[in-house]
């Protein structure tokens, strides 16, 4: 008996009901926020379909800085690996399936992911930066060199993907591409929850926090950051593959510094280590980004900037974890 | 009714300068010839890319087209946020006049595609002759290593090989370039008599031109061609001294003499507020906003881009750059070519001097390209 | 500087919303020694940090001397006389032993330095070496050795005994008694060791969960077993 | 031979200039541990005040290089009390969230006022021209800054290594709690060692604008280049932050001249053979 | 009977500071020795040789028969070399149930596992309370360890070791900084540990010392000066005056 009821104070019966169905709640919180984007801004489709991909995007950067404690400020690297791949894979070897092409994304931001993942671990903190940064311009210069297959700095033109399943065109209200943007970030979404919240999402944690404790445990500090390395580049090259087939072109933006720095940004905005954090951060800083820079095309970085600030000085641990943080200390004081 | 024009351009973020004259020339133009046409009046939306990315210029166009519901869209100052755009056109009905990006392809890329711009090929061919006239055969060509940088490169090269000469050495830097120490002491060693650049205007240009006199370049010599990017109107007071007697050719200066660009010049000035940041873009703004107006007298302000696009497909008129015409085949503008020299007026401000006409030069960048 | 009493009135404190002590009293004579004892967790620590300014008062005064030091913030209560050594040591990692010492210097000559390396010559030894290269002992050693040399008049020990050699621990607890009777300093501390803590102090003070549960003379404590017993859950003192 | 003496002498040019503009940087980052993006911003406000004061007040070069100074720690002080404040100790990323909207802000209102046009700062005809050493021309201005990086580099190891106060501010850096339970007045010290770093910011960005003009853009333009030049150097190690210039430079001037169309790649090779060879930096602080 | 761990020969120096100078030891299975010497005599830097923390000058380590000088400290603690730190090392934002279970997961080689939550796993949620409960934990079980005391932090440190289940353990001043008080529970968790389990302790509270070592080793100067019974260390001359001081005279009167 006594085993028993230990055995529910630690596993937290009401506990495990309240994780399981925050997570539900959270899925169906995107849902409704994806349909109701859908039909309050039909116009706006573009838009919130590039959020999406850059949410992917800054999900991915969540898994490596968030949860693992890598700092980097070129993660664009991943993202822009997957869409030159997806891009290249349609212009130059006829792969125009969406679905065909999004695969060859994901590949190609895992074998990034794991190509960063080696680099970026030879070192910590500042060092660790600038190993990243080093990645993302070497990546960058690269794809600016090699022009016949990438367009350079012209971009690479003329993708032209089929329709999805062959049957959904992609649109110039970007209907599809949106719809097929939801679908991708709610799967990836569901997949990220149970591997954060499964042993090996703890076992990041505790990277993250202590790697020499990790080590005294027994377990591998590299190996498991590698793995997360390697899923946070598929996440990344689904972001770039979409980004690929719904705007058409890729750009040496998509492997940029500044991407990755806006990137890192959204996810403090947001909130770092909490998945929804990275999806508050992203949708809040491009859409009042979009909103700012629409107003005032010319001074709008002024206004974005202060906003940063009022976030630091009033939810210091971003946007969600700051609201999360609340909500915990409500909870607790009622209890 | 009202007619939307929507324009993507860099109006903050570093190439805001560029943002701020396509702004100029489109309020100078509009000053000038007042915001109707017909019973229409013209509305302009701005929207913002800071640095090239073409997928936001892309969702930005589109959300134009669907959302704000624009009749035209131009701007565009770099090359792939054009090229983002242009699968847009047939579906939107929209035709897009372009104010700057200026890779000779961007016009094949939709029959519904305007530029009132230049292309490097056209800017950089005719210094190849002027090079040559003034007895050089052997160059060195140095650009920045992306899209502008290399169309320079290679429309110099192609020019200056066909008119005699030799380049010795043709390098690409990167654009992130501080220190061009090195480069001047590569010039040197290379044994050239001249040198050819391009870089994009703006702090590296005040770099390159400041370490050319500093290290003993001039002194020793070397000659100094380029494109006009490089003695942008903008920049020359930064630049001061240092760039007197450098050659540039370009299809505008701010010092053009004649009477439209006079008017021009005033109109833009009041719309710019400061006049020593006038430059190119705004040229390309102005006769781009004509060439919209005409669109839109030739619709009666329906939304028909064919109809549009075929209604100044050779127009011709007389722009503050000097005479200039729509070319009926490529839809890109046929103009003159000056060579320039960087003067210092009695006013101690610098400007471009016009010394020489190139007329009516095309594009020789798509002939090029097949 | 000259001796003087600590009073505590009605202190309440904790970490952000979190009351950890409540109306805690107490004080302490000029020259005198105070143990303060109590179970884990039951805020002995949380104590001599509000003492030393760095958790978050709620009410309560503070008193050296005559002066109230409540309002105060950390330093310029280190000004007032207030030396604090605190149950993790704190060493600043990135310095060396010496520039260590010479933080706790509070602006005496840097030949004072010598004092603590009198009370302490493994510290001697070891001057030139990073604080994070000590042994657990030494950095001990060396943040009690710094907030001496500070020249306090009110002492706060966070279990300063910890990590060190009996040998070392025997010499130390003189040394502290020393302190307080020679220089009238005032000495509060928290120590595990209740034998220890009752050899060497006059009067003890009981922790229970953040509120004073007993406070009298060791000699009274060390004949109640029964509240040893209840309060700090050990039996049989030798 | 000559060729490789040309090179060495634009490799040390150029990395006392790089040495000159980060070094404050390295201060904020490494002593005081906070990763202030904003250096940039604070250089370009330099800049735009000795143009300003230089162009347009028509003082002399010192005189403008003495006001930027001041100028900016008057304009970096307010800042410093409302915002630097309540991120001292903060997550390193909140630091970055914070700088990164200060250096936005700062970029919104320098555009708004000085227009987006290159700013120069008239040097005097002392610095003008160039130097013959023989074998090459050099840029006088460029020996300047050499002099520059060297007496700054001296004057800032003295006082963080030994002075009372460089001992204070690394404690305080260590750990400000228990600083101040010692009697230091961590506020003070934070507040004068911001004040110093803004100050060698200012006079970095007034004499290295030669080399990187004054315009809103800079305080973005150039970040990444600071970061990296302190990172490698260790970041709070003056001598490490010396050698990391210099050898960045260097490499940078080498493979710009030898091959100039690969030299990013050269760079950021040579970045991540460097961090791999010393993973905290050529003379990172142990922690 | 074979040790289950030897050191031959073990050096280490700092700059010119000779911290572990020739070391030689062996435990065998069932062990209970503990480590003892004045401080900065290397006790510490001698586990972290061993460990594979610091890297020694030269020397041999030994577990099982098998020689791990070369193997990173995660690939010992895998083959059942335990230690527990002398500083707490713990994740700030994590419970001590999430602690214990992580180390269970990581024992049985699951920890990499993507799916499915610790609680959900019956066996790690029972192992997990059980060995809460032995060290008294139970009722902070789901707190951050930011929220709960040093002297409970320390307890789950020796939590955190047990439940790696090793085959030799190192502890560095396991007691440090908890109060006498629940001494008693972690002397009650290590007399109950597998009797084959070898055991190794660094502790400088001498009621722990004697209650526990059945052997002691007093390391002074880097050296080994005495190793033998609890009885004879007392009465050794040496580490009287190096170490024990009065406290020799004080437990024999006791
Ligand atoms: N930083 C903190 N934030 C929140 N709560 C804290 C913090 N530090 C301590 N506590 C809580 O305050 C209470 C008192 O802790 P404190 O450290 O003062 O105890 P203590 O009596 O010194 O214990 P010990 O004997 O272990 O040193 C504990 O319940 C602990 O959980
Ligand atoms: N990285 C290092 N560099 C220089 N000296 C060091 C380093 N690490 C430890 N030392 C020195 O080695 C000696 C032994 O340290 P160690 O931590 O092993 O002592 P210890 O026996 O555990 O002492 P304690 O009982 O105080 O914990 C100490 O004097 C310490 O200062
Ligand atoms: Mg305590
Ligand atoms: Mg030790």
């Amino acid at each position: 008996m006594a085993a028993l009821m230990n055995e529910n104070a630690i596993a937290g019966k009401p506990a495990r009901v309240r994780l399981a169905g925050s997570d539900l709640l959270g899925v169906a919180i995107v849902i409704a926020a994806a349909i109701a984007g859908y039909f309050l801004f039909p116009n706006n489709l573009a838009l919130l379909t590039r959020i999406i991909s850059i949410a992917l995007l800054v999900l991915s950067l969540d898994l490596v800085t968030g949860y693992c404690g890598v700092a980097t400020l070129g993660h664009a690297a991943l993202y822009g690996a997957g869409a030159y791949a997806a891009g290249m894979a349609a212009v130059h070897f006829g792969i125009t399936d969406p679905l065909a092409m999004m695969a060859v994304g994901i590949l190609a931001g895992t074998a990034a992911g794991l190509l960063s993942g080696v680099i970026v671990l030879r070192a910590h903190g500042l060092p660790q930066l600038v190993l990243s940064i080093a990645i993302v311009h070497l990546f960058h210069e690269a794809a600016n060199k090699a022009s016949s297959w990438t367009g350079g700095s012209d971009g690479l033109a003329s993708i032209a993907p089929d329709p999805l399943l062959g049957l959904f065109e992609f649109d110039l209200w970007s209907r599809t591409a949106y719809v097929f943007g939801v679908v991708l970030l709610l799967v990836v979404l569901i997949v990220l929850r149970l591997v954060v919240r499964s042993p090996f999402g703890m076992l990041c944690r505790g990277i993250k926090e202590d790697p020499i404790r990790i080590r005294a445990m027994g377990a591998s500090v590299h190996g498991t950051i590698m793995r997360m390395y390697a899923i946070s580049g598929a996440v990344a090259g689904v972001g770039g593959a979409l980004n690929a087939i719904s705007t058409q072109v890729v750009g040496l933006d998509s492997l940029s510094f500044t991407l990755s720095a806006e990137a890192l940004v959204m996810l403090v905005l947001g909130g770092t280590g909490s998945l929804y954090g990275a999806l508050i951060g992203t949708v809040s800083f491009l859409w009042f980004e979009d909103i700012v820079s629409a107003a005032n095309p010319f001074h709008w970085l002024t206004i974005v900037g202060a906003l940063l600030i009022l976030v630091v000085l009033f939810a210091p641990r971003g946007l969600y974890g700051t609201a999360s943080a609340f909500l915990e200390r409500r909870q607790e004081a009622r209890r | 009714d009202t007619i939307k024009v929507g324009v993507i351009g860099p109006f903050s973020g570093p190439f805001a300068l560029q943002g701020k004259n396509f702004k100029a020339g489109i309020d100078a133009y509009m000053a000038m010839h007042g915001d109707t046409v017909g019973d229409d009046k013209v509305e302009i939306i701005y929207r913002d890319v800071p640095a090239p990315d073409p997928a936001q210029s892309k969702a930005l166009a589109q959300e134009l087209i669907i959302k704000e519901g624009v009749q035209y869209l131009t701007g565009f100052y770099f090359t792939p946020d054009a090229m983002a755009v242009t699968p847009l056109l047939t579906q939107g009905n929209v035709p897009m006049v372009i104010m700057n990006a200026a890779t000779s392809a961007i016009v094949t890329k939709s029959p519904f595609v305007v530029r009132t711009s230049f292309t490097l090929w056209q800017t950089s061919t005719p210094i190849a002759q002027v090079a040559r006239d003034k007895g050089v055969d052997k160059v060195m060509s140095v650009v920045s290593d992306y899209g502008p940088g290399v169309d320079a490169e290679n429309a110099f090269k192609a020019a200056f090989t066909a008119a005699g000469g030799t380049v010795v050495e043709a390098i690409r830097m990167p654009l992130s370039t501080n220190d061009f120490s090195p480069i001047m002491q590569r010039i040197r060693d290379s044994g050239a008599q001249a040198v050819f650049a391009f870089l994009p205007s703006g702090p590296t240009t005040l770099g390159f031109v400041k370490a050319y006199n500093q290290n003993g370049l001039k002194e020793a010599g070397i000659q100094f061609f380029a494109p006009g990017d490089l003695t942008q109107e903008s920049d020359l007071p930064a630049l001061g001294d240092t760039a007197l007697g450098i050659l540039t050719t370009f299809h505008y200066s701010v010092a053009h003499d004649s009477p439209e660009n006079k008017a021009f010049v005033e109109a833009a000035s009041r719309a710019i507020g400061n006049p020593a940041e006038l430059s190119f873009p705004a040229v390309g703004a102005f006769d781009g906003m004509h060439v919209i107006y005409k669109m839109i007298e030739a619709t009666d302000g329906e939304q028909d881009a064919q109809k549009a696009v075929d209604a100044v497909k050779g127009l011709a008129w007389e722009s503050p750059r000097g005479p200039v015409e729509i070319d009926p085949e490529s839809r890109h503008i046929t103009e003159n070519i000056y060579l320039r020299e960087v003067a210092k007026s009695d006013d101690g401000t610098y400007y471009n001097k016009e010394i020489q006409t190139f007329e009516k030069q095309g594009d020789p960048g798509l002939a090029a390209a097949n | 500087m000259s001796a003087a009493s600590l009073e505590v009135e009605n202190l309440s404190a904790g970490y952000g919303p979190m009351r950890i002590l409540e109306n805690v009293s107490f004080s302490v004579p000029a020259g005198s020694r105070l143990a303060v004892l109590g179970r884990n967790g039951m805020g002995k620590t949380t104590l001599l940090a509000t003492l030393a300014g760095q958790t978050r008062r709620y009410h309560g005064a503070i008193r050296i001397g005559a002066t109230d030091i409540a309002n105060l913030q950390s330093a310029p209560r280190a000004h007032c006389g207030l030396g604090y050594v605190p149950q993790t040591r704190d060493i600043f990692p990135t310095l060396t032993v010496e520039e260590n010492l010479f933080v706790g210097l509070k602006g005496r000559p840097r030949s004072a330095l010598r004092e603590a390396y009198d009370m302490f010559p493994r510290l001697f030894e070891r001057r030139r070496n990073l604080g994070s290269q000590l042994s657990g002992g030494e950095q001990q050693m060396l943040s009690t050795a710094r907030t001496i040399l500070g020249k306090p008049s009110v002492l706060l020990l966070d279990e300063p005994l910890e990590g060190l050699a009996p040998v070392i621990c025997e010499e130390l607890m003189a040394a502290f008694s020393e302190l307080a009777k020679t220089g009238g300093v005032t000495i509060v501390l928290v120590e595990q060791r209740i034998q220890s803590a009752l050899d060497f102090a006059d009067a003890v003070l009981i922790l229970e969960r953040g509120r004073v549960a007993w406070s009298g003379t060791s000699g009274e404590l060390g004949e109640n077993h029964q509240t040893v017993e209840e309060l700090l859950g050990v039996g049989g003192l030798h | 031979m000559q060729t490789v003496l040309s090179i060495a002498v634009d490799a040390l040019a150029y990395g006392m200039v790089l040495f000159v503009i980060s070094i404050g940087l390295s201060v904020t980052m490494g002593l005081m541990r906070v990763v202030n993006l904003a250096h940039g911003a604070f250089a370009m406000i330099g800049g735009y005040i000795a143009s300003y004061a230089a162009r347009d007040l028509g003082v002399g070069y010192g005189v403008a290089v003495l006001i930027a100074v001041f100028g900016t720690i008057l304009i970096a002080i307010p800042i410093e009390r409302l915002l630097y404040r309540r991120i001292y100790g903060a997550p390193e990323l909140t630091q970055v969230l914070m700088t990164i909207g200060i250096t936005f802000c700062i970029i919104g209102i320098a555009n708004f006022v000085f227009g987006p046009t290159l700013k120069t700062i008239p040097l005097p005809p002392e610095l003008q021209g160039s130097i013959n050493l023989g074998f090459r021309a050099v840029a006088t201005h460029r020996l300047f800054a050499i002099l520059c990086g060297l007496v700054v580099a001296g004057a800032l190891w003295y006082l963080i290594e030994k002075t009372a106060f460089g001992v204070k501010l690394r404690a305080s850096v260590d750990n400000a709690a228990m600083a101040a339970a010692l009697g230091v007045r961590t506020q003070i010290v934070y507040a004068v060692s911001f004040a110093i770093a803004i100050g060698l910011a200012a006079f970095g960005g007034v004499v290295g604008a030669e080399l990187l003009p004054v315009e809103p853009y800079y305080a973005l333009r150039y970040m990444v280049t600071f970061l990296v030049v302190v990172s490698i150097g260790g970041a709070g190690s003056i001598p490490g932050a010396l050698l990391a210039c210099l050898l960045l430079g260097g490499i940078d001037t080498t493979g710009r001249y030898l091959m100039p169309e690969f030299g990013e790649f050269f760079f950021y090779l040579a970045v991540i053979a460097i961090v791999c060879v010393f993973p905290r930096g050529l003379a990172g602080r142990a922690k | 009977m074979t040790s289950i761990l030897e050191v031959c020969n073990l050096k280490k120096a700092f700059g010119g500071l000779a911290v572990t100078n020739n070391v030689s030891l062996s435990l065998n299975p069932g062990d209970r020795v503990a480590l003892i010497g004045p401080n900065g005599a290397g006790k510490t830097t001698f586990v972290n040789l061993v460990t594979g923390n610091l890297r020694p000058d030269s020397g041999m380590v030994r577990l099982g028969g098998e020689t791990i000088t070369g193997l990173n400290p995660m690939r010992r603690v895998r083959k059942g070399l335990v230690r527990s730190f002398q500083v707490t090392r713990l994740f700030q934002d994590m419970t001590p149930a999430e602690h214990v279970a992580l180390a269970i997961l990581q024992r049985d080689g699951r920890s990499t596992q993507m799916l499915g939550h610790f609680s959900h796993m019956p066996d790690v949620t029972a192992e997990t309370g059980e060995l809460l409960s032995k060290l008294g934990l139970h009722d902070f079980a789901s707190s951050k360890v930011s929220r709960i005391a040093y002297g409970q932090q320390r307890l789950l440190e020796i939590a955190i070791a047990l439940a790696l289940r090793p085959k030799v353990l190192l502890l560095d001043e396991p007691a440090a900084g908890v109060p006498q008080s629940d001494t008693g529970r972690i002397e009650q968790a290590l007399a109950e540990l597998p009797a084959d389990l070898a055991v190794l302790m660094i502790e400088h509270d001498m009621d722990l010392v004697f209650r526990f070592a059945r052997r002691v080793i007093v390391l002074a100067a880097g050296e080994i000066i005495f190793d033998g019974s609890p009885a004879e260390v007392t009465k050794d001359a040496r580490v009287r005056e190096a170490y024990l001081g009065s406290y020799a005279y004080v437990s024999s009167v006791a």
